[in-house]
């Protein structure tokens, strides 16, 4: 006989496995890489590309010779957590922070868990507070995008280029007592939002850029890696609050606009609130975390002691996603009806 | 609005267990499931107002008029000791229910360091009366809150393969860890 | 189980922190630096030695059902003492230990080994015990406080070890290092002392 | 000076006797009538109240443990600082000592290894027996024989059990099995048996459950019983402890005497024991490999 | 093993009462005997801090006993310095709640024309490795320098103190605690 | 006409109706036929025949006994040869009536005239009657014996019959040919199930993927009094009875409950026609259609094949098993069964068999769960495959009750859509039947 095989149901399958949809969500990331590449140099690339591999090479190291299990590091989702974090640190960080956050976020963040789809936290979000909280100097120190002369700024001297990003300036002025109007006219090509939204504005390797980023949310929902629920809801709960505060006194808060395209907001809406193993599994429950982690956003960056509360509202969202994956649950066929 | 900075401060921004470390042992015994660590909250927070408020008084009209202060500590775990204990006593007696719901977990509580901590805190931290009970229910609910996000991180892991030498304990703390620094997201919220 | 048994035994095999995981609290509020740690630690064994004894000597005074009010009382009496003295002789420690050293009385090692040891103990044996889950105790903290120290601070036991203003790995003495630290440790010594041991 | 001294005293002296008085009163008022093996275990626990056994406290634990001890299992219950004194003496208290019965083991009755019953199908789904069992025959196509996706192993919490990967089939390491018989229960083919350690470890048991004719049973295995009776014959009159029901013989190990001498007539080698079986007069079968398999399994692990 | 005492009320309550006695009697001797110590290490403390503010600065006085505070600035504490009666010098014990954890307490003496001697540390609770580097030299750039002439503002704010880098925040509470000190002087000079 | 479908979850795997085109033909007689006394859900049948006994086409070898079972008859006349187990799809072997196939002689009783009869003369419970004789089991799959669900019990009330029409599995055809082919009868046998319980509404739901049935039926319909034809949206499992109803008539089977609690009855086309040909023709279940597919299978086709005729022979007939098939399914590819063997017999659930070749053959590597939420959003039922595997892992069976495990249906869309590659449907039918157990034995006490 010439062992057919006997398998259960369903013997079809579908379209998508874990490397495709890995590999697509780095796909996608890569107009945010080009742009990074542009404004940032070769010293943005050589970041991203240190983390990418620091953190592939983390997992392997750990799946071959510390758990002696199937290597599955080479299947995306490492080198997402390591483009990730490289996107969300400023290009002129030393290579060896970067390297150290890369294997936090890998190992401490993923692998005591067990691996891919276990970790409760996002890992490149925590690989990127850890080196917030380790290296706050090197980590809050920008170099001014460089839209000319690209390929010198490898060792780009970091006094001389560093400029605050939209988001610390407002931050800063406003804890000066600034008035934001003051603040916009003191250096309205911050907040042009236009430039904002091509990315022509200091920052984080890969957050810069809101078009770039859009390109590769759109990708993602094309390839129906994600749903476009998170990212709706994430960045509608942000404007929510920011509206607020902003209708309510527009001199001492920035527009919701310039809320939606400066810093993080966007890249985390769409790749790492979107993170489905850190994230609930119902589309109820997914809007309650994306309305949630928006509004923390919102009121992080306008109350807290950082600038940017994007990382920190996903990873406080990040904890609660089991107590909604408890309570939130589908509509249930036939179990809400009620006839006869 | 000092009470508000209080109260988010105190949940949040310096949650009892996750910045100070305080009340460790139930944070990490009591919490895998969900369930049981509601309990353990709330009756965390009925001992933690009721011993503050005692050990506060005790403190302000006996020790401090007596210049015995540096009787706090050993008068403060008697009393609190014996207030969890008659509690349960009483409890259990006058409601079957609640006392299945909290009493089971009073005497966990007795030498839990997050009740007295919080008793000695609000007299080093020179607290009024008013706003040392504010911030022990504000610790209280901190608590309550960590502890149940916490299981809920934990009831999540129970279903999953965790490396061994992982297990238990240092899953457990270096989750904590993790949610601690989630939480310094929150740094900075009030002052 | 002869003496010496009893007095290793706290070191390694059921040591209070890595093995027993008692007194969490302390360990990881006061380890951000060896010196902390070892201070701690040395405290907590007095305590844990001194109740031991007069716990093992009272034990037969004692009626079952206010044994346990009757312990709180002996201990909390230790560590105020212990507080007091550090106070005055060591008033440095004593700020930075701050409320953990009165918060001894609820460590759950000390009243943990008067019930289970000392309660049933001789007086030798007692204070063995103490002075074995006190070292063991303190070792840790140490240990951990070290660890702490050296990524976080750049230093150990205070002294520079890579010059005046190495960049260190902040978060080590932050909050969250506490915890993962310890759970690093905890599962290094799991995956490798445990066996041994 | 004197302030310091009797300030204090007084203190503490009023603090702990308003503190007896209403303990004593609170418990005499609101005295409640429960086990009272809660406790009796309650005062074995060390009364740290640390949490460390998952339970809200040491009373907590001592409930559980009354609890458990009414089903009859302690297990999964522990006190990290009593440790196992503490739960040896809870154990005496609460009467679990478990009554001396004969000492049992678990027994493999499979001889489908990969060169006796090779593999024709290849199954493609959850690693389980159970699903696996529910799908179809088997790998090797015998309707009872072992699925070799070791569940047993699964739920062994002795270590006593391992895949062994050149045959396919689980191994039993009798000096760790603790015959809590869980993969017995776990094993949807219900292949695993409890049966007797007998006198000095020596036992005899049939290698097989399948309960198909001869000549079907050997079209995919070559290890299984047949039915053909010649160790019901060879068993000792008096003893009789073999029946044949099923196409498959039994071994009742009561009445087994553990002789060895059915071992050597068994055509297919089904029959196995943890001794080596007398040599009968010199006949042409070489030492059976399968007597010798079996104290050899016990080794490995 | 000799007969334990029974659990009858009296025994419970003597046992209790004896135990209670005994350890107050040890604590309130413990207490006496390290009281004086107590003190005297803080008062120590207190005058090494101000010490090392009036360094350079002679006097007969014994700043410590002389201890005034003024209306305004009441949790700050005015040490003056006197040689021969006239006064040469103040030590303040100032603080700035605008630390990034909280406040920062510091020991600022002043020359009596309101020139900065020199600045200590005293508590504060800041991230190790940022803000605890205003205990290093970089303090001393406050030494020399006349807050009523130079503006004491870090240089982000338009004034002519360099921050310490990343720590902005600790760097802004350190200026401002050192202000306050200053129109506490001016203030209670003019007093 | 506006397109219909239900509200929740569906996937829609790639169709592969490769055989749509290809009309039935009748498949050659076997020359021994193998027919299991258990082809149905519930007990299995009676043999009433021995060894040796001669038979005839239609005659009756097996009677149903119990509440829930169906009666079998001879597919072919010969002798019988024996009666024994034989295997199954499963490759466990079942009891079967094994009869050495000679000529091919049918009952007399058998109205063999393609003729269509539409008058209905018998009454209701002579309907039901009949249906119980013959056999019928829905051939929709499930292999329900048909006249159960005629039996409707007191206190409660049926209003629409509903034909499923749907064919919802991908590479099915033979319910597309038979309305094609047989559109008339299928009409005819509807009308007998409205009257055998007396209902006055019938809708035959049919998948906007078969134009051709769906335009014919609708057409033809007119000449029949209340049948309407719903034409649906293509969307897996439509054909799921609770999916069905809900998409045509908006009403939602509790959970736990059947159709008929909220007064509807589910036929499958192919039962339908059986039960034309039962009623007023009096043949019995002994044939049925059954596609034949495979992307390289020389010859698609779809049969009218004698039940006990061994897969093998069909393979045959369509130019042999190709090189590289390492699948044989039993029915659909999304809840067919693989079977062990080719030489297993088409029994009356045998709605197709499919060669698979090559890495359609396998199941990709099952990874960790990455929790896209994908089977979440695919289940039709709204249930949590994804947890309810990890219970069924852990042995949670409590916790599985909980989460309404017993709800699935077993469509697989969950594991069809996993991204992982996670065996759900398999781990999810063990938790299942453990709640199943549970559920038992708690009744029992
Ligand atoms: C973990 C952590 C600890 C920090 N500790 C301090 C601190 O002790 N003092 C301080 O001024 N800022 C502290 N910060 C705030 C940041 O460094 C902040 O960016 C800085 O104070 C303002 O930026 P700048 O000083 O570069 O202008 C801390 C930030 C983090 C993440
Ligand atoms: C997931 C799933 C898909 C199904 N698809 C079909 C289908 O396409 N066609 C069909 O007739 N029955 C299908 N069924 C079976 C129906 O639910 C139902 O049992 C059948 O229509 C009843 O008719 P019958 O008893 O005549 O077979 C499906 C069942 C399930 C669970
Ligand atoms: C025990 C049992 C009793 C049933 N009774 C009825 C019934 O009275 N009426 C009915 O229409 N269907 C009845 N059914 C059939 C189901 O509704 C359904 O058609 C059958 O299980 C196949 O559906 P599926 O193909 O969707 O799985 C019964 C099924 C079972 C298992
Ligand atoms: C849409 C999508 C978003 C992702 N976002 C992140 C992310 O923000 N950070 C990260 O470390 N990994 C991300 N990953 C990769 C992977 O899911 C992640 O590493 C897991 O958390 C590891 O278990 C993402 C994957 C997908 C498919
Ligand atoms: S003995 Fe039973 S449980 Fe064990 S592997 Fe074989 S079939 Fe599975
Ligand atoms: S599961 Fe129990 S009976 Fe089976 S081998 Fe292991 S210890 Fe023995
Ligand atoms: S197989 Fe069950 S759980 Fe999976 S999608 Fe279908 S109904 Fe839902
Ligand atoms: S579809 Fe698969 S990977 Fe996605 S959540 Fe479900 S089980 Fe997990
Ligand atoms: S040491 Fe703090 S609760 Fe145990």
């Amino acid at each position: 006989m010439s062992n057919y095989i006997v398998s259960l149901s369903p013997h079809a399958k579908g379209p998508l496995t874990t490397e495709k949809v890995m590999w697509g969500v780095v796909i996608a990331l890569m107009p945010s890489f080009a742009f990074s590449a542009y404004y940032f140099g070769i010293r943005g690339i050589v970041v991203t590309l240190v983390a990418t591999i620091a953190c592939i090479l983390t997992e392997f190291v750990i799946q071959k010779y510390l758990m002696k299990t199937t290597v599955t590091a080479f299947d995306g989702s490492a080198a997402i957590t390591g483009l990730l974090l490289a996107f969300n640190v400023p290009s002129s960080i030393p290579i060896w922070e970067v390297i150290l956050g890369a294997v936090f976020a890998i190992a401490i963040g993923k692998m005591v868990f067990g691996g891919l789809g276990r970790n409760p936290f996002n890992p490149a979000l925590l690989g990127r507070a850890f080196m917030l909280a380790s290296f706050p100097v090197d980590m809050t120190t920008w170099p001014k995008p460089v839209t000319t002369q690209w390929l010198w700024n490898m060792g780009a001297s970091v006094d001389g280029t560093t400029a605050a990003t939209p988001l610390g300036y407002l931050k800063e002025g406003v804890k000066m007592g600034e008035s934001v109007t003051n603040l916009v006219a003191a250096s309205p090509e911050r907040f042009d939002h236009f430039n904002l939204f091509i990315g022509n504005v200091g920052g984080c390797i890969g957050e810069v850029s809101a078009f770039a980023i859009l390109l590769g949310g759109i990708y993602m929902l094309y390839r129906k890696i994600i749903t476009w629920h998170i990212p709706v809801f994430y960045l509608g709960g942000l404007a929510l609050i920011t509206g607020i505060f902003w209708a309510m006194d527009p001199t001492k808060y920035a527009d919701p606009l310039f809320h939606l395209l400066a810093g993080g907001a966007m890249l985390g809406a769409w790749f790492m609130a979107t993170d489905m193993v850190t994230s609930p599994m119902t589309v109820k429950g997914q809007i309650l975390f994306a309305v949630c982690g928006g509004l923390l956003c919102g009121l992080i960056r306008m109350f807290g002691a950082f600038p940017e509360g994007c990382s920190y509202s996903i990873l406080i969202m990040n904890a609660f996603v089991p107590l909604i994956d408890k309570y939130i649950k589908p509509t249930r066929f036939g179990k809400e009806v009620n006839y006869g | 609005m000092s009470y508000f900075n209080i109260i988010i401060g105190s949940i949040f921004v310096n949650n009892i267990v996750l910045a100070m470390f305080l009340g460790i042992c139930p944070f990490l015994g009591v919490s895998s499931k969900v369930s049981t660590s509601v309990g353990m909250g709330a009756a965390v927070v009925f001992v933690m107002t009721l011993a503050t408020l005692v050990t506060y008084l005790i403190q302000t009209l006996v020790l401090l008029p007596l210049q015995i202060g540096f009787m706090q500590t050993v008068v403060f775990i008697l009393v609190i000791a014996s207030l969890v204990q008659m509690v349960e006593i009483i409890l259990k007696k006058i409601s079957q229910p609640l006392y299945q719901a909290l009493g089971i977990f009073l005497p966990l509580i007795t030498t839990n360091c997050a009740v007295l901590g919080v008793a000695l805190l609000v007299i080093k931290k020179n607290m009024s009366l008013a706003d040392a009970m504010v911030y022990a229910v504000a610790n209280a609910i901190g608590f309550t809150l960590a502890l149940v996000v916490f299981a809920g991180i934990r009831e999540k892991l129970a279903l999953v393969d965790i490396p061994k030498p992982m297990r238990g304990a240092p899953i457990a703390l270096i989750t904590a860890g993790l949610l601690s620094l989630a939480f310094m997201g929150f740094a900075g919220l009030v002052k | 189980m002869n003496n010496l048994q009893v007095f290793t035994r706290g070191l390694i095999k059921e040591n209070p922190i890595f093995v027993l995981l008692l007194g969490m609290c302390p360990t990881l509020a006061v380890s951000s630096s060896a010196f902390n740690g070892l201070g701690m630690g040395l405290a907590a064994t007095f305590v844990l030695i001194c109740s031991n004894v007069v716990i093992a000597l009272l034990k037969n005074l004692i009626p079952d059902k206010v044994r346990i009010p009757a312990f709180i009382v002996v201990i909390a009496a230790f560590v105020t003492i212990v507080d007091l003295s550090m106070q005055a002789f060591t008033p440095a420690l004593s700020e930075s230990l701050g409320v953990f050293i009165p918060l001894i009385v609820v460590n759950c090692i000390i009243l943990a080994r008067a019930e289970a040891f000392a309660s049933k103990n001789g007086v030798l044996g007692s204070l063995l015990d103490g002075l074995g889950m006190g070292l063991g105790f303190a070792i840790a903290l140490t240990i951990l406080g070290g660890i702490r120290e050296i990524l976080g601070d750049g230093k150990f036991f205070g002294i520079p070890l890579f010059g005046e203003n190495p960049t260190t790995v902040l978060l080590f003495i932050l909050p969250p290092g506490a915890f993962i630290a310890l759970g690093l440790v905890i599962a290094f010594v799991n995956k490798f002392v445990k066996k041994t041991a | 000076m004197s302030a310091m001294i009797l300030y204090p005293v007084i203190m503490l002296g009023a603090v702990a006797g308003i503190a007896a008085i209403l303990l004593f009163l609170a418990a005499k008022k609101f005295h409640v009538e429960e086990d009272p093996r809660i406790d009796k275990v309650a005062e074995l626990l060390p009364g740290a109240n640390c949490g460390g056994c998952g339970y809200p406290g040491c009373r907590g634990l001592a409930e559980a443990l009354v609890k458990a001890a009414d089903k009859g299992d302690l297990s999964g219950l522990s006190c990290p600082p009593g440790g196992s004194a503490a739960m040896k003496a809870i154990g005496d208290a609460l009467g679990l000592a478990v009554a001396e019965t004969e000492p049992m083991v678990a027994v493999l009755r499979c001889g489908g290894t990969h060169e006796k019953a090779p593999r024709t199908l290849t199954y493609d789904g959850a690693q389980k027996c159970v699903i696996a069992h529910t799908v179809f025959v088997g790998e090797k196509g015998c309707p009872n024989g072992c699925l070799g996706f070791g569940d047993c192993v699964t739920v062994c919490a002795f270590g006593a059990m391992y895949m062994d990967e050149k045959t396919g089939l689980p191994v039993i390491d009798p000096a760790k099995c603790v015959a809590c018989g869980a993969c017995v229960k776990a094993c949807p083919r219900k292949i695993i048996e409890m049966r007797p350690k007998g006198r000095k470890d020596r036992r005899v048991w049939i290698n097989c459950v399948n309960t198909e004719k001869g000549a079907a049973a050997m079209k995919y295995c070559k290890a299984a019983c047949i039915g053909c009776g010649k160790c019901v014959k060879e068993c000792p009159e008096k003893v009789q402890a073999i029946t044949l029901v099923n196409n498959l013989a039994y071994i009742d190990p009561k009445k087994c005497i553990a002789c060895g001498k059915c071992v050597l007539v068994c055509p297919t080698k089904a029959i196995l024991a943890t001794f080596e079986p007398p040599k009968p007069k010199p006949v042409e079968a070489p030492a059976p490999a399968p007597a010798a398999e079996a104290p050899k399994q016990a080794n490995v692990a | 093993m000799a007969k334990k005492l029974e659990s009858t009320f009296v025994n419970m309550f003597v046992v209790l009462l004896v135990i209670g006695l005994v350890a107050a009697l040890a604590l309130g001797f413990t207490y006496s005997k390290t009281r004086p110590e107590i003190e005297a290490a803080a008062q120590k403390k207190q005058e090494k801090n101000i010490t090392a503010v009036l360094d350079g600065i002679t006097y007969d006085n014994k700043p410590l006993a002389e201890k005034y505070t003024v209306e305004g600035f009441e949790r700050l504490e005015l040490y003056p310095a006197k040689q021969g009666g006239a006064l040469v010098g103040t030590a303040v014990k100032t603080v700035s709640p605008a630390g990034y954890s909280g406040d920062v307490w510091l020991m600022a003496g002043f020359k009596p024309d309101g020139v900065i001697n020199a600045v200590s540390v005293v508590e504060h609770k800041e991230t190790p490795g940022l803000g605890t580097k205003m205990d290093t030299k970089w303090k001393d750039q406050y030494t020399g320098k006349n807050p009523g002439v130079n503006n004491l503002k870090v240089r982000k704010d338009g004034g002519e103190i360099d921050a310490i880098t990343a720590a902005t925040i600790s760097s802004r509470a350190f200026t401002d605690a050192v202000q306050k000190a200053y129109e506490a002087v001016k203030k209670g000079g003019e007093k | 006409m506006d397109l219909k479908t239900f509200k929740i979850g569906g996937v829609h795997p790639p169709e592969n109706k490769l055989s749509a085109g290809v009309a039935i033909e009748a498949a050659a007689l076997p020359k021994r036929a193998f027919i299991h006394l258990g082809q149905h859900l519930g007990a299995p049948a009676k043999p009433v025949v021995q060894k040796g006994d001669t038979v005839k086409v239609g005659t009756l070898i097996g009677t149903g006994e119990g509440f829930i079972s169906a009666a079998v008859h001879s597919s072919v006349s010969g002798t019988v040869f024996a009666i024994d187990s034989v295997i199954d799809a499963s490759g466990y072997k079942r009891l079967a009536v094994i009869i050495d196939v000679a000529g091919d002689e049918w009952e007399p009783s058998i109205d063999r005239n393609p003729e269509l009869k539409k008058e209905i003369a018998l009454d209701q419970k002579a309907i039901v009657e009949k249906i119980k004789e013959s056999g019928i089991v829905g051939l929709g799959g499930a292999t329900f014996p048909a006249h159960v669900k005629y039996m409707v019990p007191e206190g409660k009330k049926v209003d629409t019959i509903i034909i499923n029409a749907v064919e919802c599995e991908p590479y099915l055809t033979s319910d597309h040919r038979v309305m094609l082919e047989r559109a008339d009868e299928v009409l005819v046998g509807t009308q007998i199930l409205m009257k055998a319980l007396g209902v006055g509404k019938a809708i035959i739901g049919i998948e906007a993927n078969k134009p051709d049935a769906l335009e014919l039926l609708s057409r033809k319909a007119k000449d029949y009094t209340g049948i309407a034809v719903q034409g649906l949206k293509v969307q897996y499992p439509q054909g799921a009875e609770k999916q069905l109803i809900k998409a045509c008539l908006n009403r939602e089977v509790p959970s736990g409950k059947l159709p008929l609690d909220v007064g509807c009855v589910v036929n499958n086309v192919g039962t339908a026609l059986a039960v034309y040909e039962a009623v007023q023709k009096n043949k019995p279940l002994f044939e049925r259609v059954v596609t034949m597919t495979g992307h390289k299978l020389p010859k698609k086709a779809n049969f009218l094949v004698r039940v006990g005729t061994p897969i093998a022979q069909l393979i045959d007939s369509c130019g042999g098993i190709p090189e590289g098939t390492a699948k044989f399914i039993n029915g659909g590819p999304m809840m067919g069964k693989a079977m062990v063997s080719p030489e297993t017999p088409v029994t009356k659930g045998t709605s197709g068999v499919i060669l698979v070749d090559g890495s359609d053959a396998k199941r990709n590597a099952p990874g960790d769960c990455i929790r896209c939420a994908k089977c979440v959003a695919a289940c039709p039922m709204g249930l949590e495959p994804y947890l309810i595997e990890k219970q069924a892992e852990y042995a949670l069976w409590e916790e599985a009750e909980k989460e309404d495990a017993a709800d699935c249906m077993e469509c697989g869309c969950c594991q069809f859509t996993c991204p992982a590659a996670r065996p759900l449907l398999d781990n999810i039918r063990l938790a299942k039947s453990n709640v199943m157990r549970i559920r038992r034995e708690r009744s029992k006490k």
